[in-house]
């Protein structure tokens, strides 16, 4: 039978391949896409533990992850094409602005 | 005048703030006069003190976040009474003496900040109040070391500060976890002190809490090894900036000493006095021979400081009225005699822009009126009878030495080594021939500072032949303070201990 | 009557002040006149006293006013006139009169003849207040005080500059000041202890309380008791091993020399003993340690002055000497005589010391004697002072010495200490030997002076006329033992010789007037005829050690002075700023540090942060699930 | 039992589908493989029963956000391989790898309390989104109105930064940053 550490652990592992994602990847765009997947591998996890406590909390926090999620996919992508538009280019390496 | 002590606290600092309108020139002027407005405050306290009255006089509670306790809480009893009179005493004379003409304006409103939060230190009997103060008069010196001090200024300022900023750190979380076992006791909150007395806590928590509240302290009088900051304070600061320094805010610790840490752990404190006893010893032999290896006049006053710290110290945990009385007296002593001292190092220093002593020899022969002065302070500080130096010493040692016969021999080679130092430091200075040229044209002291030395020595040798005024509300308080330590404390060692005079009962 | 006490204490309180007032202005001779009249006052007001109790037999006790009251502490101000405090006054303000006098005309040139009346009024005060208090706290007070203005009296030409020792002994005034100062602290220190123990046993610092429960103490804190306080008398008595800043204080002006250094302060050790004598008392081992450590200095001290080429410290030597005797009294019992032999004492020490300050006078300042020589004609009338004196200092009959000083040497015999009789015996007879040296050397034979182009002249009249009443005492004042014995036994205890020393006296008094009389002829024979000098015995050993206080004053120098001054260098250089600074700075720097070095973390590069806080992210895991494992 | 398949089937291609997201060296690679393992994502809410949530992220998800990734790719030159340094590739897995074995090892271990109380229980009997929808409108109710303020705020904030011009600010007076460049420039 599935268990909910099934779930978890499937979570887990996507939640690895996006933290992999975000550590490897340089291009801003590509960063976009490890982040998304982080955000849905922490959702599964939320679905499941709401379904195996029969809670509907975790569903709800779900919600509010898509939501942030969009928002910051639209905010996000707009600094990306502004930021396009001024260097050229997207990589991370390229945007040492932030050296204090 | 029900709310004297709150028109002490508020009266430098609102005064400070209607200083930024005063005109540059004036402001010396204004400063003075302020100050003189508060001091005469502070004896009107004196006068309206009740001297038989062992307990907290003028007491003002208001509220101020009662979901957590802190109030607004102000009193004085013989302990502080005097200590505040210092402090007040000590900012006039100082601020009289005072011959910046760089910024005097920002100096003037400093000095009555830090008048301020010194006066508030001593008055206030809430913990938050207490730290507010305790922090805040950091940031006064911090300025006046930072902004007129010599060429090491700021590596010498921010020492300071933060030195006694992690003290005080440390005891903030000792006064928050009072308040919390206060709390979970009592299911109120509470940081009156008054409250605090009535805890009576295990010995383990009381270890603990003296350990937070002894760093606090220890590094604000400073006790050895956490002394290293003063002597460059005191090197780079302004005269005016030792005088206070020395004079009230090392007192800051040791008063800390009395009003929190023996009332309210009795026996943590009993436990504490061997150890105590052997730092305080150090500080009173190491840091004076320290003293006599230096080169600079100032050095020499700053180190004999932290021994005569050490003094205090010692008298603080004899856990006898003879002690304890005798601490709070040589505080008081202590204040007047290096605040004098280092007034005097800085007429010469405005003389010559030196301190080193090789530069000097002979200056009795050219200012013996600063020569006569700064030879009655000097018996003042080794502790010559009937100077006020004298009391206060006596009284420790005799109170100590019912602690341990040894330790007491062993503090009392500060009569000896003391003398050493400072008669070095007199010869080297003033006897002998006139060896430099520069210090033959040297003027006597001039009418200001001759106006701010006279009254101090006057109060040294008052108070050195009748101490009395001042040592019966300081002997009724601290009496007060043995009893009601003797009843708190739960061990039969720290009952042995605390030695209650057998003339406490007589008040009652 | 107990205004006349306050008269007798702040006459000279006033004075000082009188003269303090003029202090920085030139020398005004009316403030020398008014300090003497002040003493005078004093003295008469002493006398009167002493007159009323002797009379009454009543002492007198004043209670001023509180002091210091702290816990069960009680320290008034309170003055006690009894037997043994008038005896003490009178010497004092009689000798101060003197002094105070002779001062007016020794001081005559010096341009801070104001200042030197402040501070010697102010010592008699303080020796006064010393004498005078009825507790031991009140006795600090004036032990402490006379420390203090014997500082500033030795120092009193503070301009002088260092010299190496060779040239100087004592270095410079300023110099042997501090010594004496500093020294009598460590002594001081003692006596703290002293009045903490009886504090603490007996519960008040009263001599009256103090003495009437001393019974109830055990013999321990009697013994430590007792001994404390000696420690205390030995500094300001200047007993071995406290003494070389006595020698040294003769850097002071002669005046100095002769009141403080000779008739009063130096005596207030011997002072101490005779009036806590109920603890001494009680106290044998502590009692002969003293008499042995008298015996002891006596022969000490008397063997440095037999080679000493100075005058003034000739006389000091003699006054330690004189001290040992009065100390070998008191540790055995005899404190009627110890106070009679310092009364005695007082009087032709301070004429010897003040017609030594004559000859420097006359003789510009030259202190050696073998740059004297032949000056009696001149100083006719100084010589017969200062041959009063010194004979008087011999103990020939019927002068003062002959009386306080047998008495001392019999009591040594009656005790049954042969040895201790034996040494101040001859110690007698080197006494006798040195001061007679000193005499005829300066006095007598060829006048060595002219070489060094010096014109001697004697010493204003006024100054001899003063100096009379010391010569009077000196020759007279032993004929008042029995009145005297009588005085004060009624306060001291009483002490007799046995029968069998009273048989004994007389033979007793012949060997010590043999010896006597031995030292003066063998003086005489050696250098009444003038200088002769013996190459071989001056490089001898002996010779070499005696003329330098036996190496004394260098091994202070070598195993204290010196260590201390490297010790605190070490202290501040090593210790100070390299371990207790260093560590401060220390834990600061690795702040520091640790901030520049993690500051490059932050490159700006986005990616790099990522990695960091996927780093951090991990440890919180880790630290998350290790706590979730072993919690 | 299929339940059993489709979990599994689901997890063995949501992970190679978002493999390929992060290794991809085509953007439109990784943009396709993410889309289609969120679909699958979608999978897993259907069974779990959250079948509201489920349609969420499709519509959500695999709809507005990858059109909204789609359209953003027109700007930039999607056909291209992005060239990255990949400089600490061994960093990158150990740091990941780590990650995945502590957190396997946290979820694999029976670390959870069993006496949970449910707080919002579900009720099988009405549908989840019935359920779903009261829950939302009552006890998260304003962080659901915030977060629809948020969303439209980043709307907004979308549509400004995208389509300003690149040399004007609307936000501040452009002639200080002038200034500041003339200075550095004479500098």
């Amino acid at each position: 039978m599935i268990g909910l550490n099934h779930y978890l652990i499937v979570s887990a592992l996507l939640f690895s391949i996006g933290l992999v994602g975000v550590l490897r990847r340089r291009n801003l765009l590509m960063l976009f896409f490890a982040t998304e997947v982080m955000l849905n591998a922490v959702n599964i996890a939320f679905a499941a533990i709401s379904h195996y406590y029969n809670d509907l909390t975790g569903q709800m926090f779900a919600f509010f992850v898509i939501a942030i999620a969009a928002s910051e996919v639209a905010v996000g992508l707009g600094i990306l094409i502004v930021l396009y538009k001024k260097q050229g280019s997207l990589d991370l390496d390229e945007l040492a602005t932030m050296k204090g | 005048m029900e709310n004297i002590l709150s028109v002490l606290v508020f009266f430098p600092a609102i005064a400070g703030l209607l200083g930024f309108v005063v005109n540059k020139e004036s402001a010396r002027v204004y400063g003075i006069t302020v100050a003189a407005m508060e001091f005469f405050l502070s004896l009107w306290l004196w006068f309206a003190f009740d001297g038989n009255n062992a307990g907290m006089q003028f007491v003002e509670m208001i509220p101020m976040i009662p979901d957590f306790g802190v109030s607004y809480y102000l009193g004085v009893d013989g302990i502080s009474l005097f200590i505040v009179l210092m402090s007040t005493l000590m900012t006039l004379i100082g601020m009289m003496s005072m011959n910046i003409t760089k910024n005097i304006k920002n100096m003037v409103i400093t000095l009555l900040f830090l008048e301020m939060t010194m006066v508030g230190v001593f008055l206030s009997l809430d913990a938050i109040i207490f730290y507010l103060f305790w922090e805040l008069s950091l940031v006064p010196m911090l300025y006046i070391i930072g902004a007129w001090g010599g060429p090491l200024r700021i590596y010498a300022s921010i020492k300071f500060f933060l030195y006694t900023f992690m003290g005080s750190l440390i005891m903030l979380v000792g006064m928050l976890f009072v308040a919390y076992i206060y709390h979970d006791l009592t299911g109120v909150w509470s940081f009156a002190l008054t409250d605090w007395y009535a805890l009576v806590l295990p010995v383990s928590y009381q270890l603990w809490l003296f350990a937070a509240f002894f760093i606090g302290f220890a590094i604000k009088v400073p006790m050895f090894p956490f002394h290293t900051w003063l002597p460059y304070a005191h090197g780079q600061a302004p005269t005016i900036g030792s005088v206070i320094l020395a004079a009230v805010l090392l007192k800051m610790g040791t008063y800390g000493f009395v009003r929190f840490s023996l009332p309210m752990f009795p026996d943590a404190s009993v436990i504490a006095i061997t150890p105590i006893a052997i730092i305080a010893i150090i500080m009173i032999i190491y840091t004076a021979m320290v003293a006599y290896a230096q080169k600079d006049m100032k050095q020499v006053i700053a180190y004999s400081s932290v021994s005569h710290m050490g003094i205090i110290m010692l008298g603080i945990f004899a856990m006898n009225a003879e002690g304890i009385g005798g601490s709070v007296f040589q505080m008081l002593s202590h204040g007047i005699v290096s605040g004098a001292l280092f007034m005097l190092v800085g007429v010469i220093y405005d003389r010559r822009h030196t301190k080193i002593m090789d530069e000097f020899g002979g200056l009795a022969t050219v200012m013996p009126k600063y020569a006569v002065i700064f030879g009655i302070m000097l018996m003042a500080s080794v502790g010559l009878p009937l100077t006020i130096g004298f009391v206060g010493e006596f009284l420790v040692l005799i109170g100590f030495y019912q602690v341990s016969p040894i330790m007491t021999i062993l503090a009392g080679t500060s009569i000896i080594v003391g003398a050493v130092y400072m008669l070095s430091v007199y010869k080297k200075s003033f006897f002998g021939p006139i060896t430099n040229e520069a210090n033959k044209t040297l003027e006597d002291l001039d009418v200001k500072e001759t106006m701010s030395l006279v009254p101090l020595v006057m109060i040294v040798v008052w108070l050195g032949v009748y101490p009395k005024p001042v040592l019966e509300p300081i002997n009724n308080s601290v009496k007060a303070m043995l009893s009601f330590m003797d009843e708190k404390a739960i061990t039969q060692e720290a009952k042995d201990m605390i030695k209650v005079a057998k003339s406490t009962q007589e008040i009652k | 009557m107990e205004n006349l006490v306050y008269v007798a204490l702040f006459a000279p309180l006033i004075s000082s002040l009188f003269a303090a007032l003029f202090g920085m202005s030139p020398r005004q001779t009316f403030v020398g006149i008014v300090s003497s009249v002040l003493l005078f006052v004093s003295m008469l007001a002493s006398l009167i006293l002493a007159y009323h109790v002797y009379q009454t037999g009543m002492p007198i006790h004043v209670t001023m006013m509180e002091w210091i009251s702290m816990g069960d502490l009680f320290i008034p101000f309170g003055f006690l006139v009894d037997q043994v405090s008038v005896t003490m006054m009178s010497v004092v303000t009689l000798v101060s009169t003197v002094v105070h006098v002779y001062s007016i005309g020794y001081m005559d040139h010096d341009k801070s003849f104001n200042r030197f009346f402040s501070y010697l009024s102010a010592f008699v005060f303080s020796m006064m207040v010393l004498v005078m208090s009825d507790n031991f706290a009140g006795l600090f007070i004036g032990w402490e005080g006379v420390g203090v203005c014997s500082w500033l009296l030795i120092g009193f030409w503070y301009h002088k500059p260092d010299q190496s020792r060779e040239e100087n002994p004592s270095i410079s005034p300023s110099w042997a000041a501090n010594e004496a100062f500093i020294v009598n602290r460590i002594a001081d220190l003692g006596m703290l202890v002293g009045i903490f123990i009886l504090y603490w046993n007996v519960g008040s610092l009263q001599y009256d309380e103090v003495f009437a429960a001393l019974p109830n103490l055990s013999e321990s804190i009697l013994t430590a008791a007792a001994l404390a306080l000696f420690i205390g008398a030995m500094g300001k008595s200047a007993q071995f091993p406290l003494h070389t800043w006595l020698t040294d204080a003769m850097e002071g002006p002669t005046p100095v020399s002769a009141l403080i250094h000779a008739a009063t302060m130096v005596t207030a050790g011997v002072f101490l003993v005779i009036r806590a004598n109920p603890l001494f008392s009680m106290t044998p081992e502590v009692s002969f340690f003293i008499a042995a450590l008298g015996t002891f200095v006596a022969f000490f001290a008397a063997s440095m002055a037999l080679v000493n080429r100075d005058l003034k410290r000739i006389i000091a030597f003699s006054t330690l000497s004189q001290l040992g005797y009065m100390f070998a009294a008191a540790g055995l019992g005899a404190y009627w005589i110890a106070l009679f032999h310092l009364g005695a004492h007082a009087f032709f020490k301070a004429l010897l010391f003040l017609g030594a300050g004559n000859v420097m006078h006359a003789m510009h300042d030259e202190l050696d004697i073998f740059k004297m020589g032949g000056l009696k004609k001149q100083m006719k009338w100084t010589y017969i002072y200062m041959g009063v004196a010194s004979l008087a200092l011999a103990g020939i009959p019927p002068l003062a010495g002959f009386f306080s000083k047998d008495a001392i040497i019999e009591t040594a015999f009656n005790e049954g200490r042969l040895v201790l009789w034996a040494i101040l015996v001859v110690t007698a007879g080197m006494t006798a030997f040195y001061s007679f040296r000193q005499v005829f050397l300066t006095f007598d034979g060829d006048e060595r002076y002219k070489e060094f182009g010096i014109h001697p002249h004697e010493m204003y009249k006024f100054v001899l006329v003063a100096l009379s009443p010391l010569a009077l005492l000196a020759v007279a004042a032993g004929f008042f033992q029995g009145a005297f014995h009588d005085f004060v036994t009624r306060l001291l205890p009483e002490y007799e010789m046995s029968e069998h020393t009273h048989h004994l006296a007389l033979i007793l008094g012949a060997i010590v007037l043999v010896f006597a009389v031995g030292g003066i002829v063998l003086a005489y024979k050696k250098y009444a005829k003038g200088l002769r000098r013996d190459e071989k015995v001056e490089n001898g050993f002996l010779y070499k050690l005696l003329a330098n206080q036996y190496y004394i004053p260098h091994l202070y120098e070598e195993i204290i002075s010196k260590p201390y001054k490297m010790i605190s260098d070490l202290m501040w250089k090593n210790v100070d700023l390299k371990i207790v600074d260093a560590t401060v700075d220390g834990i600061a720097k690795f702040l520091y540090k640790s901030g520049d070095g993690t500051r490059k973390m932050q490159t700006g590069n986005l990616s790099s942060y990522l990695n960091w806080m996927a780093i951090g992210g991990i440890l919180l895991l880790v630290v998350a699930m290790l706590s979730a494992m072993l919690g | 039992m299929y339940e059993q398949i489709a979990f599994y089937l689901f997890s063995v291609l949501t992970v190679i589908l978002f493999l390929i997201t992060v290794m991809s060296k085509n953007v439109l690679y990784a943009m396709t493989s993410l889309a289609s393992g969120m679909v699958l994502i979608s999978g897993f809410f259907f069974i779990l029963g959250a079948d509201f949530l489920g349609v969420v992220q499709l519509i959500v998800y695999v709809g507005a956000v990858m059109a909204l990734y789609s359209f953003a790719m027109m700007f930039f030159d999607a056909t291209r391989d992005v060239k990255e340094k990949n400089t600490n590739s061994a960093l990158v897995f150990i740091l990941g790898g780590m990650s995945a074995l502590v957190l396997v090892l946290m979820f694999a271990a029976p670390i959870f309390s069993e006496n949970i109380q449910a707080l919002y229980p579900m009720h099988p009997e009405v549908g989840n989104a019935q359920d779903v929808g009261i829950v939302l409108f009552t006890k998260y109710l304003i962080p659901f109105e915030v977060a629809a303020v948020m969303l439209l705020v980043a709307m907004i904030a979308g549509i400004i930064l995208a389509g300003k011009k690149m040399d004007q600010s609307f936000t501040q007076d452009m002639s200080v940053d002038e200034e500041i460049l003339k200075q550095k420039d004479t500098k």
